[in-house]
């Protein structure tokens, strides 16, 4: 039943596509595109928590089409129904928001095509119950994502962007088609009842988990795969940069937890090892590329590397957990997990849409070129504030409670008999800690110098607020950053079923705790309760505004700012990004990104201004990526030679391919 | 021996041929040429329902009447595209009336010599009709009588001849080894006889033939490093002759290469071809998708990508095995739909760009929005990604392949991956970025490209059941 | 129940009331210690109401997130220091965040004062917060290895639970408590900006951290500020005490009159550890900025050090 | 068949690979052009003597072909066109005559094991004339690639066509022969045209000297 709606839903945002090609260059098209996109998506979210929250049994269901005989296989379970939520929801408030925002879209007919699409082929990734129509609807997802991408053609480095992501994109596929050409075993049995009926040898297995890490982690971002994100996510328009990073990475953790967790079968214990090492790295690396950024949207994409690897800390700890057969512990770090693959969604969206609003009304993304927008986008600035604060994993917020949840799980590691991991789960523990005190410091950086401050251009100083539609999208996610802050314990039950299918052990029932706190394994353990927390900071600090105005004074003058005596009238003094971030690059950066400050001082009476550069390397590119492109340029040059042999020459080959055989023949058996 | 369908295929051909070398105006003849490969198109669709029973020269099976609806259907609709294509290329006086005269005749002789290479259950004649084709169409690149033509015309014919002679010399070895069983005289050359006795034939005969056979007929298919008069002929020759050469002759050489191939998969003895053809495809795969990023010449570029897909789809049939073998087939069908596209997109797009150079072109999908979104599907096709058909034959071929040996796999997902980095490098200089050169509309029906990329989109979602059971059939006789 | 709900009312009277205490008692110290008469102990309570009573003069450009921060971290901290155990154990909220909640709720409160040092869009004001946030980049994570070795050896996040376990003979000496402890008391000078992390009572501007970062504050707000600073100060102190000498805290179900035992305790060490503090200030210089790290990076490795012990071995 | 008439076959198709390497082993075009014609004589004679042997009456069209064609015809023609063209009388060499003819040899000794391996069921006549058929067809196309001269290119491609014929007479009661036969006559004479056509004095590689550089495929 709720698989035929959510099928029917992906069906109509199909259709949608070509219909949008035809009114694309009508005025009204976007609203009327994006709106049907909303009301399809929305209902597809409605059956899928439906689906979730109703604990309903799964549903399957096969269509004769694809490869005839196998047919296309569709299936929805807790799992997909979870992350079925999670793309809806962010396609139906990208949707809502993008009625606003399309609007300002100068080629919308390079974006309304690609939109229903790619919202139709996420879903569809999540629905599939073959390794075909999976990996159709995953290479589909990457290709319309591409057009959205490169749909601001005329900027060089739009079209540069797509192209690495489409190669890493077929890159990823293909590790992913490898993966799933060893599941299926010789005679291609490609449904995935029939994989998880075979079960692969543990070398297979060990293979699987690579591919699927190299094919996952590529689309996810785990670094070292993680190059093409920064690049992509930021150049489409804003609220696929929203989907992209909020949603889309998302389909690429399901990906892997479908293959990792389920159709593998039990995991070796060495797994968790790989998982926890490379989502560690990622965390720490993706937060401090994010803070050498001054590019809001770009900055933004790297945390959602940074956002990436702690989900995989927490899955790798799962897979520990289970490979130990301790599932009640795998349940917990499972859920924390999970939990912030939605979390994130949430904020990341949220994030995205806010970068959006400030490049309507500024036209820009470049940090260095704003400040100030508080004053004239308070609504916008309000609901940004919120994101960075639960992007930064500060409580009352959601992105604290995930967080809390995988230290609790870090936290329960000891009792693992692997030494291998007793050494390294400290480690990323550690690294996890940095990531989250990291990305605080960013996201001060990122609000801080984008909405407070003076504003450092015109752009910044004419801003003016973003229309109700985006607004409403905004208010809605930080609403529901606060909800899934304060009362976490519903959200932790509805991932209840899905630790049961995983790891065959589901977090004790949290709904009946007193005062709705969380208690993740014992009360006398550790337990959290955002709600109380939350009342408590709002009374105390009424309370505290309340009781000074009252008994003291309530009086208040402007003034010019103090600035211990010498206030500049030039908003260029001002911290820039680069300057807030220049501490933490010094700790940081001098290693690990070579960052190197060039002073040019030009000689006494020279009129040029003085310059301070700083160059940042991003040592992974030059390491794996340059040398790969290298290569392939170099063989590309010495192969181009064979274009301009003589007649001659190529004969000689074939001569030369005639005596060979010819000798092969001589000397066969 | 009373007259059939297959006759039809071949005689409409032969007198249309006849006809358009005499009928002057190119309004007129075009039109006739369209009709005709219409009427041959139609001719090859009946031979589905009415199969002709095999005679000494001719025969239909499962596995050429599946090649001839796609010839003639691809040769139909190329005539489309080329009654348009011509009307502009007579505008801009690069053609005279009397070469076009030339032009359409030999379109149809080429028509017919493919399809009677099909048909032909004598190895003789299929030698005979394979180089028959090919000389036509050295003809029909040298058209242009410019420097590069001439040039590429004579590489292509002394190539060419080289390989006519090899390929005659392992048929007169095939003859050689069917003589003791079968007896002398023709019937030792009738296909049917040879594949029914093969298994007795003497193996180290056949090894040696089919050594020759496959460098002689490997010429025509492209691999490398027998490629050589490829890119050029398709560079240089008329658009409608570049999509018949990637689109159709290819395939054509590949078919009779597979008909020999099954001659030895009978023969216990004999060693396996297998090997030799995983080889040649991965050479030719990987080859040509590095030959990709230096390409400045838009129809040299997918020529050199009809090389590539040469080469995945004989590593297919190398392989064997249903699955492999299923995909081969896919994969053949698809590209010549897929790539004949391309060569129409791409011939219009050197007419509205009046040049071939990627590097003065730009902002197509601006400019020329449906000829440039066009152009892109076709990549996105060619290029292996879904929901088009050749992700499924890839999908097929990758996946079935890694389990049985994943070296060569390996191998094969770099060579696509490589060559999809190449093509896609090119598109973006073409179709994205600031518009580049002359920005005219195409006067040009996009019927025949965009029929060509539904179907392909059709095949990549659904096959129709029928089709299907064919291409197992073809699968199981292929080994 | 209702003898809870007074105990945790108390309590977060108590904090709010002795926070100035401690600090105007360490300025007081410090001062002897240079045999400087110093100011009265009563002097920051004083300061403080004169504050109020000022009108706050505003920037012309600050917005109104400036002017919400305050009472947000005033708050924000205040909660925190309400959870931490000073005189008994087991208060009734203290569930409803654990050592690492109470640790975020402070990198909240860090978060929006940094915030703050960039709303006017002053040169002073960036400098404090990028430096802020450079330091805490490197704190937070030293106090949660901290508080996952106190974890890891009392088998609980819970404040309470940890607190109990110390008091409890099962303790014993262990490395990694030892550790933790020297780790905590960095992390906790580097926390509150005392010397040689920062100076609080410094105005030369470029060795201003915290000063920096509220240099545009006036009145009844920057009186709130120093009061949170106040109040972060006898949270470390008090959160040190019952972690680490835990003597004198009442257990849960204590009666009223275990108070006289527990408070005049809670009292002494508030004393002790304040007097400790201002003898280490003024016997040791404060240090370069880009010195700090490698202050904090011993911590960080301290704690990591000391959660590595637990991992690979029960008993140390 | 009688052990005479074997040897006359044997022997002519011996002689015909033996012409080969003679042709190999020059260096005047002349010279060359004239033992072509030798060659195309001796092949014409072979072919007669398969179709006394095998009395097979349409042998002798391909016979009279050979001898009339090949050996007159052609050698004629290509001689007037190096006078017109006026083309450098000595042939240019990729490797020296030395090597080439070591090469040769290989080849020859190549086909012979490829052949022998030949089941020997099948008549020995067949296998010895295929065999050295074979070895005519490689010298064949070994001449073509180590020669740089058109005119010299195009001889090896004819002996190495007149070691297809060969095979092809050898092969008892194959039909076409003479088809295909002429059909290759036809070819070699639309190379020749070509040449003449396109005035190419010296090589293959190219349509005409300046054309060379700058029209091989893509401009560099």
């Amino acid at each position: 039943m709720m698989l035929t709606v959510v099928l029917w839903c992906a069906a109509a945002l199909l259709a949608l596509a070509p219909l949008a090609v035809i009114v694309a260059h009508m005025a009204k098209a976007a609203p009327i595109v994006y709106g049907l996109c909303a009301a399809a998506a929305l209902i597809s979210l409605l059956a899928a928590l439906k689906q979730l929250l109703g604990a309903a049994p799964a549903e399957s269901m096969a269509l004769p089409l694809g490869i005839p005989w196998v047919g296309t296989h569709f299936r929805i379970d807790a799992l997909s129904a979870f992350f079925l939520a999670v793309v809806d929801l962010g396609a139906v408030t990208a949707s809502l928001f993008a009625i606003g925002y399309g609007s300002h879209e100068a080629a919308p007919s390079r974006v309304l095509p690609f939109y229903p699409a790619f919202l139709a082929a996420m879903n569809l990734v999540v629905l599939a119950d073959d390794a075909f129509t999976f990996l159709v609807s995953w290479e589909f997802m990457s290709l319309t994502s591409w057009a959205l991408v490169v749909s601001h053609h005329r900027v060089r480095d739009n079209v540069y962007a797509g192209y690495v992501y489409i190669v890493m994109a077929s890159f990823g596929t293909l590790a992913l088609l490898l993966a799933f050409g060893l599941l299926a075993g010789p005679d291609g049995l490609y449904t995935f009842a029939q994989i998880r009926a075979a079960h692969p040898t543990a070398g297979f297995a060990a293979l699987v988990l690579f591919l699927a890490l190299i094919g996952a982690g590529s689309k996810a971002g785990l670094v070292p795969l993680h190059v093409w994100l920064p690049l992509a996510h930021p150049a489409a328009p804003s609220h696929v940069s929203a989907l992209m990073s909020g949603v889309m990475t998302k389909v690429a953790v399901y990906g892997f937890v479908r293959i990792v967790f389920d159709l593998v079968g039990g995991p070796a214990w060495w797994w968790s090892m790989v998982v926890l090492a490379l989502g560690g790295v990622t965390a720490v690396m993706g937060v401090l590329y994010a803070l050498m950024q001054h590019d809001l949207k770009r900055l933004l994409a790297y945390h959602t590397v940074e956002n990436i690897g702690i989900i995989f800390i927490g899955l790798g700890l799962a897979l520990a957990f289970k490979a130990y057969g301790m599932d009640s512990a795998a349940a917990l770090a499972l859920t924390a997990g999970l939990l912030h693959v939605f979390n994130h969604s949430v904020f990341k969206s949220l994030l995205f849409f806010g970068s959006g609003a400030v490049l309507t009304a500024t036209g820009e993304r470049d940090m260095e070129h704003l400040g100030g927008l508080i004053h004239n986008m308070p609504q916008t600035a309000f609901v940004f504030l919120v994101g960075c604060v639960a992007i930064s994993a500060l409580p009352p917020l959601n992105g604290f409670v995930s967080e809390w949840l995988t230290f609790q799980a870090v936290l329960l590691s000891p009792q693992l008999p692997s030494w291998g991991l007793k050494l390294l789960v400290p480690g990323v523990g550690a690294l996890l800690a940095l990531s989250a005190a990291l990305a605080a410091a960013c996201f001060v950086k990122a609000f801080g110098v984008t909405f407070l401050g003076r504003p450092r251009t015109l752009a910044a100083e004419r801003a003016a607020e973003t229309d109700q539609f985006s607004l409403a999208a905004m208010y809605f996610l930080a609403a529901l950053c606060l909800v899934a802050g304060v009362l976490p314990g519903l959200f932790i039950d509805a991932l209840a079923p899905l630790a049961d299918i995983l790891v065959g052990s589901r977090m004790p029932v949290q709904t009946g705790v007193q005062w709705l706190s969380i208690v993740p394994i014992a009360a006398g353990r550790s337990s959290y309760n955002g709600l109380l927390v939350f009342l408590f900071i709002g009374i105390s600090g009424t309370l505290a505004a309340f009781a000074i105005h009252r008994l003291a004074s309530d009086r208040l003058r402007r003034g010019p700012a103090w600035d211990c005596g010498y206030p500049d009238p030039s908003p260029a003094t001002q911290y820039t990004a680069s300057s807030f971030a220049q501490p933490i690059r010094r700790v940081f950066g001098t290693s690990m990104f070579r960052a190197r400050e060039l002073v040019e001082m030009p000689p006494p009476g020279d009129m040029r201004p003085a310059r301070l550069v700083v160059v940042v390397r991003d040592l992974i590119w030059d390491a794996i990526y340059a040398p790969v492109a290298a290569a392939i340029g170099f063989s590309a040059d010495r192969l181009n030679v064979l274009q301009f042999l003589t007649i001659r020459q190529f004969l000689s080959l074939v001569f030369a391919l005639l005596v060979i055989l010819l000798l092969v023949l001589a000397i066969w058996p | 021996m009373s007259f059939d369908a297959s006759d039809a295929v071949l005689l409409i051909p032969a007198a249309a041929a006849a006809a358009l070398a005499l009928l002057p105006g190119y309004r007129i003849t075009a039109r006739l040429n369209v009709l005709a490969t219409l009427a041959t198109f139609v001719a090859a669709l009946s031979m589905l329902w009415a199969r002709p029973e095999p005679g000494l020269y001719l025969r239909v099976d499962d596995l050429n009447s599946t090649f001839i609806v796609l010839t003639t259907f691809v040769g139909f609709t190329t005539s489309v595209f080329s009654a348009s294509y011509i009307g502009h290329e007579l505008e801009t006086g690069r053609l005279t009336p009397t070469f076009l005269r030339f032009y359409h005749a030999m379109y149809q002789v080429l028509m017919f010599a493919m399809n009677l290479a099909l048909l032909a259950n004598n190895i003789g004649v299929m030698w005979v009709a394979v180089e028959l084709a090919t000389l036509t169409t050295v003809l029909m690149v040298g058209i242009y009588r410019t420097h590069e033509a001439l040039e590429a015309a004579w590489k292509y014919f002394i190539l060419g001849s080289v390989g006519i002679a090899l390929a005659l010399f392992g048929t007169i070895l095939v003859y050689m080894a069917a003589r003791p069983v079968i007896g002398e005289g023709l019937a030792a050359m009738v296909w049917t006889n040879l594949i029914a006795h093969a298994a007795a034939f003497d193996p180290a005969l056949l090894n040696l033939a089919f050594v020759f056979l496959l460098l002689g007929y490997g010429t025509k298919v492209g691999l490398a490093p027998l490629h050589a008069w490829l890119p050029d002929a398709h560079a240089e020759g008329p658009t409608p002759i570049s999509a018949v050469l990637s689109g159709l002759l290819l395939n054509i050489a590949l078919y009779v290469l597979l008909r020999f191939k099954m001659l030895l998969a009978v023969n216990p003895a004999a060693l396996a071809p297998g090997p030799l053809m995983v080889t040649l495809g991965l050479i030719s795969l990987v080859f040509a998708a590095f030959m990709l990023y230096r390409r400045r010449d838009i129809k040299r570029m997918f020529a050199y990508s009809s090389i590539e897909h040469m080469g995945i789809i004989v590593f297919a049939f190398g392989m064997g095995g249903p699955l492999a073998n299923f995909a081969g087939l896919l994969h053949m069908t698809m590209h010549s739909l897929t790539k004949s596209a391309i060569f129409f997109a791409v011939g219009h797009v050197a007419q509205v760009k009046g040049t071939q150079r990627i590097a003065d072109m730009g902002g197509l999908t601006e400019t020329n929005p449906l000829l440039g979104w066009g152009l892109i599907l076709g990549v996105v096709a060619i290029a292996g990604m879904p929901p088009l058909g050749i992700f499924m034959s890839e999908f097929l071929v990758v996946s079935s392949t890694f389990v049985r040996s994943p070296g060569l796999a390996i191998i094969l997902v770099f060579g696509i991956l490589v060559g999809l980095g190449g093509l896609f490098l090119r598109l973006n200089t073409i179709v994205f970025g600031e518009p580049r050169g002359p920005t005219a509309e195409a006067k040009a029906s996009y019927v025949p490209l965009f029929a060509h990329l539904a179907l392909v989109l059709m095949a990549g979602l659904y096959m129709p059941a029928a089709l299907v059971a064919w291409f197992e059939n073809v699968a199981k006789l292929l080994g | 129940m209702i003898l809870d709900f007074a105990v945790q009312g108390l309590q977060m009277l108590l904090v709010l009331a002795l926070a100035p205490l401690l600090t105007g008692f360490v300025r007081k110290a410090k001062a002897r210690l240079m045999r400087r008469q110093g100011p009265p102990l009563i002097q920051p309570y004083r300061d403080l109401i004169r504050l109020m009573h000022k009108d706050v003069v505003l920037a012309s450009n600050a917005s109104w997130l400036f002017r919400v921060i305050p009472y947000l971290i005033f708050a924000v901290t205040w909660v925190a220091a309400s959870l931490v155990p000073t005189f008994r154990i087991g208060l009734l909220f203290s569930w409803s965040a654990d050592l690492i909640a109470i640790i975020a709720l402070l990198g909240s409160a860090r978060f929006f004062q940094a915030l703050a040092g960039l709303d006017v869009g002053t040169s002073f004001g960036g400098i404090g917060a990028s430096r802020e946030v450079m330091i805490a980049s490197l704190a937070e994570p030293a106090m949660l290895m901290i508080v996952f070795t106190l974890a890891l050896i009392a088998g609980s996040t819970q404040l309470s639970n940890i607190a109990e376990f110390m008091v409890s003979p099962a303790v014993g000496l262990r490395v990694s408590l030892a550790l933790g402890l020297l780790a905590l008391i960095l992390v906790a000078i580097a926390e509150n900006g005392r010397i040689p992390v920062d100076n609080p009572a410094t105005h030369l501007e470029l060795t201003m951290v915290h000063e920096a970062m509220v240099l545009e504050y006036s009145g009844r707000h920057l009186a709130l500020i120093e009061l949170t600073a106040s109040l972060k100060l006898i949270l470390y102190v008090s959160l040190i005490a019952c972690l680490f000498a835990p003597w004198g805290l009442k257990p849960e179900g204590a009666g009223i009159a275990d108070f006289t035992i527990g408070i005049p305790a809670y009292l002494g060490k508030l004393a002790v550890g304040g007097f400790l503090l201002a003898l280490f200030e003024t016997s040791i210089a404060k240090m370069r900025v880009f010195r700090v790290p490698e202050f904090l990076g011993v911590a960080l490795m301290l704690g990591l050090l000391a959660v590595l012990l637990r991992f690979v071995s029960g008993s140390l | 068949m009688s052990s005479l008439q074997f040897d006359i076959a044997h022997l002519l198709a011996g002689s015909l690979v033996l012409i080969s390497f003679m042709e190999l082993y020059q260096d005047r075009l002349y010279a060359l052009l004239n033992v072509y014609a030798m060659h195309a004589l001796v092949l014409a004679l072979s072919v007669a003597w398969q179709a006394f042997v095998q009395d097979a009456p349409h042998l002798y069209v391909t016979a009279a072909l050979a001898l009339v064609f090949k050996a007159i015809v052609i050698p004629v023609a290509l001689h007037r066109i190096v006078v017109q063209l006026g083309i450098h009388r000595e042939i240019e060499k990729v490797v020296g005559v030395g090597p080439a003819m070591l090469a040769g040899m290989g080849l020859v000794a190549l086909s012979m094991v490829v052949m022998l391996r030949v089941t020997h069921d099948s008549d020995p006549l067949a296998r010895e004339d295929l065999a050295f058929a074979l070895s005519v067809v490689l010298l064949g196309l070994l001449m073509m690639v180590t020669r740089r001269n058109a005119v010299s290119q195009v001889v090896g491609f004819m002996s190495l066509e007149n070691g297809l014929v060969l095979a092809a007479t050898g092969a008892k009661g194959m039909p076409l022969v003479v088809e295909i036969s002429v059909a290759f006559s036809v070819l070699i004479a639309f190379i020749v045209i070509g040449i003449f056509l396109f005035r190419i004095r010296e090589r293959f590689d190219s349509v005409d000297l300046q054309a060379m550089d700058r029209f091989r495929g893509e401009r560099r």
